[in-house]
């Protein structure tokens, strides 16, 4: 992405606290919005992958109570980064964890939740350190809600 | 989100309107257990989605827990009124192929009866 | 206020954007919504409030371009406590500034923000250093939508 | 924030959807600007607000600021369609004071209409 400036960019911190889902997909989809460009859909699949990713922290990362979340965005003329990091318990194994149906909690966790943000976001890199935290960068582009191609850039 | 449940003989039909998400999936996980304690005569469960705005995995995951339960009795699960957006992660989550799937609450409910109907007949 | 704990709390920060006067006030909005008490008239009270308080700071704070907005909020059991700072230019007279119709910018700018910021909320406190920067601290109250008379605390 | 203007003879109908704001209240100039620059000839001003959402400071600087250069050219302002949220900061702001206040577009250009014929008349 080199030194491409974004043209507006928040970052936000708050507990994980189940309320607090939708409090951050509500505001990363206000805040995507300002891309004229994005459709209804795209912001659809932009509030999903938010949901599902702040869950996780919510659900997995800290096992002994809540933690801080930070939620950063960035927007571009051609599309907007999210990032969604915690400091929690981090994730022993990405590749396994981004496995439909994987799940290291049984129940009612379906193991969809990083399937869904890999099927909904156009770009999807997880970076994880057991015992430091989770950095979860997301790519959103106008109107590529079915495609989740290559894309030509980074 | 906002719950109404209400129970016609051996069905437990709610109504849904607002998110299902991690938060709201655990009031609904609640009042259903509620309603089985209450009402052990419970069999069928009809979801009316037709108000659902948004949905994400967590909601999924909550549908599908009340289908093991009333699986689990011998019951019918119908998820009803699915709007588009609503539909593609039930799709998406394979949902689609273990519950079953009605227009509205009353042919969810006629095909419940009718069943019975033609089981005793 | 003493120790007690909010039950909820976040931190934005975001450059003094005019797309960020609706962004700020609807994130504040729905993060206020999650106590149940707050009527629809409330939560549009404190909308304005936030849309005031961040339009002055996008249009007084940076007079060389943007800057730095901090939104701060945390939620107790009767109320919302929300914060709005800048690292700008500071406001000379404070009490001059809390007058109806005062401003610094004439033109289409009708002094009347912080006077509906004052007329909104429960509480207002304004502390300013020239050079410095502003920092407005604001409390909101269920269901106090007409009166904002003394408040018992502080 | 969505506006929609529309010329009848001297008067220009401003219709606006949304939130009149800081970056809304920008927009709302220009396109007024834009509508004296090429009909000159326009004097009076009806804002139907009827479907603004929110309202600031800002947004009623941008209505007292239209108020300002037509009644410059001798002409009249209406603001129509005021809902209570809306209403309750026109009154507070003293814009009420300034404006003439229509239930309906239709009402307020039957009122400028009438002026034009009784002064003729
Ligand atoms: N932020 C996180 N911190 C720790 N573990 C995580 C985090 N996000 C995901 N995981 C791990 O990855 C697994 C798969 O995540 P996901 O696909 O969202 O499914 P689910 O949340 O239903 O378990 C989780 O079960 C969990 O073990
Ligand atoms: N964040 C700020 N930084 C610098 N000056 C400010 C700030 N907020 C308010 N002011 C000053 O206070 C004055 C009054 O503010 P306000 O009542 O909101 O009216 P207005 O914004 O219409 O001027 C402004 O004209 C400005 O001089």
């Amino acid at each position: 992405m080199g030194e491409e400036e974004p043209v507006n960019r928040f970052s936000l911190t708050f507990p994980s606290l189940a309320p607090n889902v939708s409090f951050a997909r509500s505001t990363v989809a206000a805040f995507a919005s300002q891309l004229d460009q994005f459709t209804l859909e795209d912001i659809e699949d932009i509030r999903i992958a938010v949901s599902e990713v702040v869950s996780n922290v919510v659900i997995h990362a800290y096992p002994k109570g809540a933690g801080p979340v930070r939620v950063e965005a960035s927007l571009y003329h051609d599309r907007v980064e999210v990032v969604v990091a915690d400091n929690g318990c981090g994730i022993a194994d990405v590749e396994k964890a981004k496995e439909p149906a994987f799940t290291t909690l049984p129940g009612e966790r379906m193991g969809l939740g990083l399937t869904f943000v890999q099927a909904y976001m156009d770009r999807v890199e997880i970076t994880s350190r057991p015992g430091e935290g989770t950095r979860v960068f997301m790519v959103k582009r106008p109107g590529s809600g079915v495609s989740k191609g290559q894309l030509p850039e980074g | 989100m906002n719950l109404s449940l209400e129970t016609i003989e051996d069905v437990l039909l709610v109504r849904m309107r607002g998110e299902l998400d991690l938060e709201t999936a655990a009031k609904f996980r609640v009042l259903v257990e509620e309603a089985l304690d209450h009402r052990p005569g419970l069999k069928h469960l009809i979801l009316d989605v037709s108000g659902l705005s948004f949905i994400d995995s967590s909601g999924l995951g909550a549908i599908l827990g009340r289908y093991r339960q009333f699986a689990e009795r011998g019951g019918r699960v119908f998820v009803v009124g699915v709007q588009p957006g609503v539909g593609r992660l039930l799709e998406l989550s394979g949902l689609f192929r273990v519950v079953e799937v009605a227009a509205t609450a009353e042919e969810a409910l006629a095909r419940v009866q009718g069943e019975v109907g033609s089981v005793d007949g």
